[in-house]
Protein backbone atom coordinates (compact mmCIF):
# COMPACT_ATOMS: atom_id res chain seq x y z
CA UNK A 1 0.00 0.00 0.00
CA UNK A 2 1.40 3.40 -0.99
CA UNK A 3 0.20 6.64 0.99
CA UNK A 4 2.09 9.74 0.07
CA UNK A 5 0.14 12.74 2.68
CA UNK A 6 0.76 15.61 4.50
CA UNK A 7 -0.72 14.82 7.68
CA UNK A 8 1.27 13.69 10.36
CA UNK A 9 1.36 9.68 11.11
CA UNK A 10 2.63 7.48 13.68
CA UNK A 11 4.67 4.34 13.17
CA UNK A 12 3.37 2.66 15.93
CA UNK A 13 -0.19 2.77 14.58
CA UNK A 14 0.89 1.37 11.54
CA UNK A 15 2.50 -1.03 12.68
CA UNK A 16 -0.15 -2.22 14.64
CA UNK A 17 -2.38 -3.12 11.75
CA UNK A 18 -0.06 -4.12 9.01
CA UNK A 19 -0.03 -7.66 8.03
CA UNK A 20 -1.89 -8.75 11.03
CA UNK A 21 -4.83 -11.76 10.73
CA UNK A 22 -1.85 -13.02 8.50
CA UNK A 23 -1.19 -16.35 9.80
CA UNK A 24 2.14 -17.05 7.19
CA UNK A 25 4.07 -14.09 8.03
CA UNK A 26 6.98 -15.43 10.46
CA UNK A 27 8.91 -11.88 9.47
CA UNK A 28 8.08 -8.17 9.49
CA UNK A 29 10.96 -5.57 8.87
CA UNK A 30 9.96 -1.57 9.42
CA UNK A 31 11.79 1.27 9.04
CA UNK A 32 11.18 4.83 9.68
CA UNK A 33 12.72 8.14 8.90
CA UNK A 34 12.40 10.81 11.09
CA UNK A 35 13.16 14.57 11.16
CA UNK A 36 16.37 14.70 12.61
CA UNK A 37 18.32 17.60 14.70
CA UNK A 38 22.19 17.09 13.87
CA UNK A 39 24.50 18.22 17.08
CA UNK A 40 27.16 20.65 16.26
CA UNK A 41 25.15 21.92 13.05
CA UNK A 42 22.41 24.93 12.87
CA UNK A 43 19.68 24.15 15.02
CA UNK A 44 16.46 22.37 12.81
CA UNK A 45 13.55 24.29 12.82
CA UNK A 46 11.60 22.43 10.65
CA UNK A 47 11.55 20.29 7.28
CA UNK A 48 9.61 20.66 4.20
CA UNK A 49 9.15 18.15 1.66
CA UNK A 50 8.11 19.06 -1.81
CA UNK A 51 6.75 16.43 -4.45
CA UNK A 52 5.95 15.93 -7.84
CA UNK A 53 2.00 15.29 -7.64
CA UNK A 54 1.14 12.52 -9.48
CA UNK A 55 4.73 10.86 -10.59
CA UNK A 56 5.42 10.05 -6.73
CA UNK A 57 2.34 8.16 -6.73
CA UNK A 58 2.73 6.81 -9.68
CA UNK A 59 6.79 5.43 -9.22
CA UNK A 60 5.89 4.66 -5.58
CA UNK A 61 3.34 1.89 -7.22
CA UNK A 62 5.90 1.08 -9.42
CA UNK A 63 8.61 0.89 -6.87
CA UNK A 64 6.54 -1.57 -4.39
CA UNK A 65 5.73 -3.73 -7.59
CA UNK A 66 9.27 -4.31 -7.94
CA UNK A 67 9.67 -4.98 -4.29
CA UNK A 68 7.06 -7.66 -5.15
CA UNK A 69 8.50 -9.38 -7.53
CA UNK A 70 11.65 -9.56 -6.30
CA UNK A 71 10.77 -10.96 -2.81
CA UNK A 72 7.75 -13.21 -1.79
CA UNK A 73 6.29 -10.44 0.79
CA UNK A 74 2.94 -10.85 2.20
CA UNK A 75 2.35 -6.98 2.46
CA UNK A 76 4.35 -4.00 1.89
CA UNK A 77 3.40 -0.15 3.34
CA UNK A 78 5.31 3.10 2.07
CA UNK A 79 4.14 6.20 3.86
CA UNK A 80 5.60 9.38 3.15
CA UNK A 81 5.07 12.46 4.09
CA UNK A 82 4.98 15.85 2.27
CA UNK A 83 4.64 19.49 3.54
CA UNK A 84 5.83 21.44 6.36
CA UNK A 85 7.22 19.01 9.64
CA UNK A 86 8.92 19.20 12.79
CA UNK A 87 12.38 17.77 14.56
CA UNK A 88 10.79 14.03 15.87
CA UNK A 89 8.13 13.80 13.18
CA UNK A 90 8.06 11.04 11.10
CA UNK A 91 9.10 11.86 7.51
CA UNK A 92 8.77 8.20 5.49
CA UNK A 93 8.24 4.56 7.00
CA UNK A 94 8.31 1.02 5.24
CA UNK A 95 7.19 -1.79 6.25
CA UNK A 96 7.50 -5.30 4.49
CA UNK A 97 6.15 -8.71 5.86
CA UNK A 98 7.39 -12.01 4.86
CA UNK A 99 7.28 -15.77 5.52
CA UNK A 100 11.45 -15.60 5.88
CA UNK A 101 13.66 -12.65 7.24
CA UNK A 102 15.46 -12.11 4.38
CA UNK A 103 13.19 -11.35 1.96
CA UNK A 104 11.50 -9.13 5.03
CA UNK A 105 14.91 -7.01 5.42
CA UNK A 106 16.33 -7.07 1.93
CA UNK A 107 12.52 -5.65 0.29
CA UNK A 108 12.49 -3.05 3.40
CA UNK A 109 16.23 -1.81 2.93
CA UNK A 110 15.54 -2.05 -1.49
CA UNK A 111 12.21 0.07 -1.04
CA UNK A 112 13.72 2.93 1.54
CA UNK A 113 17.31 3.32 -1.10
CA UNK A 114 15.11 3.94 -3.97
CA UNK A 115 12.69 6.47 -2.29
CA UNK A 116 15.99 8.22 -1.01
CA UNK A 117 17.24 8.74 -4.93
CA UNK A 118 14.41 7.95 -7.30
CA UNK A 119 11.41 9.03 -5.69
CA UNK A 120 10.62 13.03 -6.98
CA UNK A 121 10.68 14.15 -3.01
CA UNK A 122 12.49 17.14 -2.43
CA UNK A 123 13.80 18.62 1.43
CA UNK A 124 13.90 22.09 2.80
CA UNK A 125 15.51 22.42 5.23
CA UNK A 126 15.12 25.82 7.74
CA UNK A 127 17.69 26.38 10.68
CA UNK A 128 18.40 29.17 12.88
CA UNK A 129 21.34 30.08 10.88
CA UNK A 130 18.97 30.13 7.31
CA UNK A 131 16.52 27.94 4.74
CA UNK A 132 18.51 25.99 2.29
CA UNK A 133 17.73 22.92 -0.34
CA UNK A 134 19.22 19.81 0.89
CA UNK A 135 22.10 18.45 -1.94
CA UNK A 136 21.44 14.73 -2.78
CA UNK A 137 24.29 12.45 -1.60
CA UNK A 138 26.71 10.49 -3.41
CA UNK A 139 25.73 7.44 -0.53
CA UNK A 140 22.25 7.47 -1.28
CA UNK A 141 23.26 7.10 -4.93
CA UNK A 142 25.18 4.34 -4.09
CA UNK A 143 22.81 2.60 -1.54
CA UNK A 144 19.98 2.61 -4.41
CA UNK A 145 22.94 1.12 -6.96
CA UNK A 146 23.65 -1.61 -5.37
CA UNK A 147 19.92 -2.93 -6.17
CA UNK A 148 20.48 -2.82 -9.76
CA UNK A 149 18.02 -0.59 -12.05
CA UNK A 150 15.15 -2.68 -13.07
CA UNK A 151 12.78 0.61 -12.23
CA UNK A 152 11.12 1.50 -15.41
CA UNK A 153 11.25 5.29 -14.62
CA UNK A 154 14.60 4.91 -14.58
CA UNK A 155 15.02 4.60 -18.20
CA UNK A 156 18.37 5.09 -19.80
CA UNK A 157 18.54 7.13 -23.63
CA UNK A 158 16.06 5.08 -25.26
CA UNK A 159 13.84 4.21 -22.53
CA UNK A 160 9.92 4.36 -22.91
CA UNK A 161 7.75 4.23 -20.12
CA UNK B 1 3.06 21.45 -23.95
CA UNK B 2 2.78 21.92 -19.72
CA UNK B 3 6.78 22.58 -18.33
CA UNK B 4 6.50 22.01 -14.77
CA UNK B 5 9.37 23.26 -11.85
CA UNK B 6 10.27 21.59 -8.74
CA UNK B 7 11.92 22.72 -5.20
CA UNK B 8 15.27 25.33 -6.31
CA UNK B 9 14.32 25.09 -9.72
CA UNK B 10 10.75 26.26 -9.11
CA UNK B 11 12.52 29.09 -7.43
CA UNK B 12 14.91 29.87 -9.68
CA UNK B 13 13.07 30.14 -12.50
CA UNK B 14 9.73 32.02 -10.32
CA UNK B 15 6.87 30.04 -11.08
CA UNK B 16 5.94 26.33 -10.58
CA UNK B 17 4.30 25.68 -14.36
CA UNK B 18 3.69 26.88 -17.50
CA UNK B 19 2.21 25.94 -21.18
CA UNK B 20 4.23 26.11 -24.07
CA UNK B 21 4.48 25.88 -27.62
CA UNK B 22 8.04 24.40 -28.65
CA UNK B 23 9.70 26.09 -31.49
CA UNK B 24 10.26 23.50 -34.41
CA UNK B 25 13.92 22.93 -33.88
CA UNK B 26 13.31 21.75 -30.39
CA UNK B 27 13.50 17.67 -30.32
CA UNK B 28 14.99 16.76 -27.80
CA UNK B 29 15.56 16.83 -23.66
CA UNK B 30 18.66 18.83 -24.62
CA UNK B 31 17.33 20.88 -27.53
CA UNK B 32 14.86 22.13 -25.08
CA UNK B 33 17.06 22.95 -22.14
CA UNK B 34 19.74 25.01 -24.82
CA UNK B 35 16.01 26.81 -26.17
CA UNK B 36 14.60 28.19 -22.54
CA UNK B 37 18.32 29.47 -21.73
CA UNK B 38 17.38 31.85 -24.76
CA UNK B 39 14.43 32.90 -22.30
CA UNK B 40 15.75 35.51 -20.33
CA UNK B 41 18.57 35.60 -17.59
CA UNK B 42 16.46 33.38 -15.24
CA UNK B 43 16.78 30.16 -17.28
CA UNK B 44 20.10 31.32 -18.81
CA UNK B 45 21.13 31.15 -15.05
CA UNK B 46 19.52 28.32 -14.09
CA UNK B 47 21.17 26.91 -16.69
CA UNK B 48 24.48 27.04 -16.28
CA UNK B 49 23.82 24.98 -13.52
CA UNK B 50 21.96 21.70 -15.90
CA UNK B 51 24.32 19.17 -15.25
CA UNK B 52 22.54 18.85 -11.94
CA UNK B 53 18.64 19.47 -13.79
CA UNK B 54 17.09 16.13 -13.75
CA UNK B 55 14.48 15.78 -16.82
CA UNK B 56 10.92 13.78 -16.58
CA UNK B 57 9.39 13.32 -19.54
CA UNK B 58 5.29 12.76 -18.98
CA UNK B 59 6.72 11.48 -15.43
CA UNK B 60 9.56 9.30 -16.81
CA UNK B 61 13.08 10.27 -15.70
CA UNK B 62 15.31 10.81 -19.00
CA UNK B 63 18.69 11.40 -20.51
CA UNK B 64 19.25 14.55 -22.92
CA UNK B 65 18.59 12.56 -25.87
CA UNK B 66 14.83 11.73 -25.04
CA UNK B 67 12.37 12.91 -27.44
CA UNK B 68 9.99 15.96 -25.87
CA UNK B 69 7.82 16.98 -28.77
CA UNK B 70 4.61 14.46 -28.31
CA UNK B 71 5.08 14.68 -24.30
CA UNK B 72 2.31 16.40 -22.54
CA UNK B 73 4.55 17.16 -19.12
CA UNK B 74 7.95 18.13 -19.12
CA UNK B 75 9.22 18.69 -15.25
CA UNK B 76 12.73 20.17 -14.62
CA UNK B 77 14.33 19.57 -11.23
CA UNK B 78 17.25 18.85 -8.75
CA UNK B 79 18.55 15.12 -7.72
CA UNK B 80 15.61 13.49 -5.48
CA UNK B 81 16.09 13.68 -1.77
CA UNK B 82 12.95 11.88 -0.39
CA UNK B 83 13.03 9.00 2.29
CA UNK C 1 17.44 -2.44 26.71
CA UNK C 2 17.25 -6.46 26.98
CA UNK C 3 14.14 -8.29 27.98
CA UNK C 4 13.38 -12.24 27.95
CA UNK C 5 9.99 -12.70 28.75
CA UNK C 6 7.11 -15.28 29.16
CA UNK C 7 4.55 -12.38 29.00
CA UNK C 8 3.20 -12.00 25.65
CA UNK C 9 4.08 -8.40 24.19
CA UNK C 10 2.60 -6.09 21.61
CA UNK C 11 5.40 -4.96 18.77
CA UNK C 12 3.30 -1.58 18.02
CA UNK C 13 3.46 -0.59 21.83
CA UNK C 14 7.06 -1.03 21.83
CA UNK C 15 7.59 0.66 19.18
CA UNK C 16 5.56 3.88 20.39
CA UNK C 17 8.12 4.51 23.08
CA UNK C 18 11.34 3.09 21.50
CA UNK C 19 13.79 5.91 20.95
CA UNK C 20 10.80 8.85 21.34
CA UNK C 21 12.09 12.19 22.58
CA UNK C 22 15.62 11.93 21.21
CA UNK C 23 15.94 14.38 18.65
CA UNK C 24 19.24 13.45 16.74
CA UNK C 25 17.30 10.10 15.76
CA UNK C 26 16.68 9.78 12.59
CA UNK C 27 16.21 6.32 11.65
CA UNK C 28 14.38 3.47 13.17
CA UNK C 29 14.78 -0.25 12.05
CA UNK C 30 12.79 -3.02 13.47
CA UNK C 31 12.45 -6.63 13.52
CA UNK C 32 9.64 -8.74 14.32
CA UNK C 33 9.33 -12.57 14.53
CA UNK C 34 6.32 -14.22 15.05
CA UNK C 35 4.48 -17.89 15.04
CA UNK C 36 3.47 -18.80 11.64
CA UNK C 37 1.62 -21.30 10.37
CA UNK C 38 3.79 -22.73 7.20
CA UNK C 39 1.13 -23.66 4.10
CA UNK C 40 1.83 -27.14 2.52
CA UNK C 41 2.86 -28.65 6.28
CA UNK C 42 1.10 -30.24 9.12
CA UNK C 43 -0.78 -26.92 11.32
CA UNK C 44 1.20 -25.67 13.71
CA UNK C 45 -0.63 -25.98 16.94
CA UNK C 46 1.89 -23.95 19.12
CA UNK C 47 5.80 -23.36 19.58
CA UNK C 48 7.48 -23.42 22.87
CA UNK C 49 10.78 -21.20 23.71
CA UNK C 50 12.52 -23.42 25.81
CA UNK C 51 16.05 -21.47 26.93
CA UNK C 52 19.23 -21.17 29.86
CA UNK C 53 18.38 -18.71 32.20
CA UNK C 54 21.09 -16.57 32.78
CA UNK C 55 22.97 -17.53 30.06
CA UNK C 56 20.52 -16.73 27.84
CA UNK C 57 20.79 -12.64 29.39
CA UNK C 58 24.40 -12.28 29.89
CA UNK C 59 24.77 -12.98 25.86
CA UNK C 60 22.35 -11.16 24.62
CA UNK C 61 23.56 -8.70 26.82
CA UNK C 62 27.13 -9.18 25.34
CA UNK C 63 25.32 -9.38 22.31
CA UNK C 64 23.88 -5.48 22.39
CA UNK C 65 27.33 -4.41 23.35
CA UNK C 66 28.60 -5.55 20.39
CA UNK C 67 26.05 -3.71 18.46
CA UNK C 68 26.29 -0.79 20.68
CA UNK C 69 30.29 -1.02 19.61
CA UNK C 70 29.72 -1.80 16.06
CA UNK C 71 27.70 1.43 15.04
CA UNK C 72 26.93 4.76 16.06
CA UNK C 73 23.30 4.26 18.49
CA UNK C 74 21.19 5.86 20.00
CA UNK C 75 19.05 3.27 21.48
CA UNK C 76 18.77 -0.54 21.14
CA UNK C 77 16.12 -3.49 21.99
CA UNK C 78 16.13 -6.84 22.13
CA UNK C 79 12.98 -8.22 23.40
CA UNK C 80 12.49 -12.69 23.06
CA UNK C 81 9.54 -14.86 24.60
CA UNK C 82 9.78 -17.74 26.48
CA UNK C 83 7.24 -20.21 26.69
CA UNK C 84 4.31 -21.57 24.68
CA UNK C 85 2.75 -19.42 22.56
CA UNK C 86 0.24 -19.59 19.47
CA UNK C 87 0.31 -18.61 15.56
CA UNK C 88 0.53 -14.99 15.09
CA UNK C 89 2.31 -13.65 18.22
CA UNK C 90 5.60 -12.38 18.28
CA UNK C 91 8.03 -14.75 19.14
CA UNK C 92 11.19 -11.70 19.30
CA UNK C 93 11.70 -8.16 18.47
CA UNK C 94 14.89 -6.25 17.40
CA UNK C 95 14.56 -2.36 16.99
CA UNK C 96 17.46 0.02 16.50
CA UNK C 97 17.84 3.74 16.29
CA UNK C 98 20.55 6.32 14.65
CA UNK C 99 21.49 9.36 13.12
CA UNK C 100 21.08 7.21 9.85
CA UNK C 101 19.19 4.71 8.17
CA UNK C 102 22.10 2.21 7.18
CA UNK C 103 23.61 2.02 10.85
CA UNK C 104 19.63 1.13 12.03
CA UNK C 105 19.74 -1.58 9.35
CA UNK C 106 22.53 -2.68 10.11
CA UNK C 107 22.84 -3.31 13.65
CA UNK C 108 19.19 -4.41 13.18
CA UNK C 109 19.88 -7.83 11.16
CA UNK C 110 23.50 -8.49 13.06
CA UNK C 111 21.35 -8.30 16.21
CA UNK C 112 18.81 -11.10 15.09
CA UNK C 113 20.89 -13.02 13.17
CA UNK C 114 23.23 -13.43 16.34
CA UNK C 115 20.04 -14.11 18.25
CA UNK C 116 19.10 -17.40 16.12
CA UNK C 117 22.11 -19.25 16.04
CA UNK C 118 24.09 -17.69 19.24
CA UNK C 119 21.55 -17.10 21.52
CA UNK C 120 20.26 -19.99 24.11
CA UNK C 121 16.84 -21.28 22.79
CA UNK C 122 15.52 -23.79 21.40
CA UNK C 123 12.00 -23.66 19.62
CA UNK C 124 9.35 -26.82 20.10
CA UNK C 125 6.91 -27.48 17.94
CA UNK C 126 3.61 -28.97 18.17
CA UNK C 127 1.57 -29.59 14.60
CA UNK C 128 -1.39 -31.72 13.90
CA UNK C 129 0.79 -34.47 12.86
CA UNK C 130 2.68 -34.46 16.29
CA UNK C 131 5.52 -32.34 17.83
CA UNK C 132 9.04 -32.07 17.45
CA UNK C 133 12.36 -29.95 17.82
CA UNK C 134 13.42 -27.97 15.18
CA UNK C 135 16.49 -28.26 13.78
CA UNK C 136 19.16 -25.70 13.27
CA UNK C 137 19.11 -23.87 9.96
CA UNK C 138 22.50 -23.96 7.93
CA UNK C 139 21.17 -20.71 6.45
CA UNK C 140 21.04 -19.10 9.77
CA UNK C 141 24.51 -20.20 10.66
CA UNK C 142 25.44 -18.58 7.10
CA UNK C 143 23.76 -15.03 7.90
CA UNK C 144 25.60 -15.39 11.42
CA UNK C 145 28.93 -15.74 9.37
CA UNK C 146 28.46 -12.85 7.24
CA UNK C 147 29.33 -10.64 10.49
CA UNK C 148 32.30 -12.05 11.82
CA UNK C 149 33.34 -13.86 14.85
CA UNK C 150 33.85 -10.93 17.27
CA UNK C 151 31.61 -12.27 20.19
CA UNK C 152 33.29 -13.01 23.02
CA UNK C 153 31.04 -16.19 24.29
CA UNK C 154 31.52 -18.20 21.21
CA UNK C 155 35.35 -18.09 21.90
CA UNK C 156 37.33 -21.29 20.13
CA UNK C 157 39.47 -23.62 22.01
CA UNK C 158 41.73 -21.39 24.19
CA UNK C 159 38.72 -19.16 24.79
CA UNK C 160 38.13 -17.95 28.38
CA UNK C 161 35.20 -15.54 29.07
CA UNK D 1 29.73 -29.50 39.20
CA UNK D 2 26.42 -28.83 38.06
CA UNK D 3 25.53 -30.19 34.73
CA UNK D 4 22.32 -29.32 32.98
CA UNK D 5 20.71 -30.43 29.74
CA UNK D 6 18.29 -28.57 27.57
CA UNK D 7 15.71 -28.98 24.47
CA UNK D 8 16.08 -32.51 23.35
CA UNK D 9 19.16 -34.15 24.87
CA UNK D 10 17.40 -32.64 28.59
CA UNK D 11 14.47 -35.44 27.04
CA UNK D 12 16.39 -37.84 26.07
CA UNK D 13 18.16 -37.39 29.71
CA UNK D 14 15.18 -37.30 31.72
CA UNK D 15 15.87 -34.23 33.69
CA UNK D 16 17.29 -31.17 33.52
CA UNK D 17 19.93 -30.85 35.75
CA UNK D 18 22.18 -32.98 38.03
CA UNK D 19 25.09 -32.35 40.45
CA UNK D 20 28.23 -34.70 39.87
CA UNK D 21 31.75 -35.17 40.80
CA UNK D 22 34.08 -35.77 38.14
CA UNK D 23 36.36 -38.77 37.88
CA UNK D 24 40.05 -37.28 37.87
CA UNK D 25 40.78 -39.02 34.25
CA UNK D 26 37.79 -36.00 33.10
CA UNK D 27 40.00 -32.76 32.25
CA UNK D 28 38.62 -31.84 28.80
CA UNK D 29 35.02 -31.17 27.34
CA UNK D 30 35.49 -34.37 25.34
CA UNK D 31 36.59 -36.26 28.47
CA UNK D 32 33.48 -35.68 30.00
CA UNK D 33 31.75 -36.28 27.26
CA UNK D 34 32.98 -39.93 26.62
CA UNK D 35 32.87 -40.28 30.52
CA UNK D 36 29.32 -39.71 30.31
CA UNK D 37 28.63 -42.32 27.56
CA UNK D 38 29.21 -44.92 30.31
CA UNK D 39 26.78 -43.70 32.46
CA UNK D 40 24.50 -45.68 31.02
CA UNK D 41 21.74 -46.15 27.77
CA UNK D 42 20.60 -43.09 27.94
CA UNK D 43 23.29 -41.44 27.43
CA UNK D 44 25.19 -43.90 25.36
CA UNK D 45 22.31 -43.17 22.73
CA UNK D 46 22.77 -39.19 23.26
CA UNK D 47 26.62 -39.61 22.57
CA UNK D 48 26.00 -40.90 19.61
CA UNK D 49 24.86 -37.89 18.39
CA UNK D 50 27.38 -35.91 19.92
CA UNK D 51 28.58 -34.17 17.12
CA UNK D 52 25.76 -32.17 17.02
CA UNK D 53 25.93 -31.20 21.01
CA UNK D 54 27.24 -27.88 22.13
CA UNK D 55 28.93 -27.55 25.18
CA UNK D 56 28.50 -24.49 27.42
CA UNK D 57 31.30 -24.15 30.61
CA UNK D 58 30.40 -21.63 32.94
CA UNK D 59 27.81 -20.37 30.06
CA UNK D 60 30.23 -19.85 27.50
CA UNK D 61 30.14 -21.90 24.42
CA UNK D 62 33.50 -23.95 23.92
CA UNK D 63 35.57 -26.79 21.96
CA UNK D 64 35.93 -29.92 23.13
CA UNK D 65 39.62 -29.43 24.03
CA UNK D 66 38.49 -26.99 26.57
CA UNK D 67 38.66 -27.35 30.35
CA UNK D 68 35.82 -28.35 32.50
CA UNK D 69 37.57 -29.22 36.26
CA UNK D 70 37.26 -26.03 37.30
CA UNK D 71 33.78 -25.06 36.07
CA UNK D 72 30.70 -24.46 38.39
CA UNK D 73 28.17 -25.87 35.56
CA UNK D 74 28.48 -27.33 32.24
CA UNK D 75 25.37 -27.25 29.99
CA UNK D 76 24.69 -29.59 26.89
CA UNK D 77 22.18 -28.68 24.39
CA UNK D 78 21.52 -29.14 21.12
CA UNK D 79 22.17 -25.95 18.32
CA UNK D 80 20.45 -23.00 18.84
CA UNK D 81 17.44 -22.11 17.38
CA UNK D 82 16.43 -19.06 18.76
CA UNK D 83 14.38 -15.68 16.82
Amino acid sequence: MIRVQAEAFDPALELDTFACGNDNVGAIATFTGRVRVAPGEPRLIALTLEHYPGMTERLLGEIEAEAQARWPLSASLIIHRIGRMQPGEAIVMVATASAHRDAAFDACRFLIDWLKTKAPFWKYEETVAGAEWVAAKDSDDAAAARWGKKITAQTGPSGED
Amino acid sequence: MKLRYFAWVRVQVGYAEEDLELPLQVVTVRDLLAWLATRGPKFDALLTRSETIRVAVDQAVVERDHAVRDAVEVALFPPMTGG
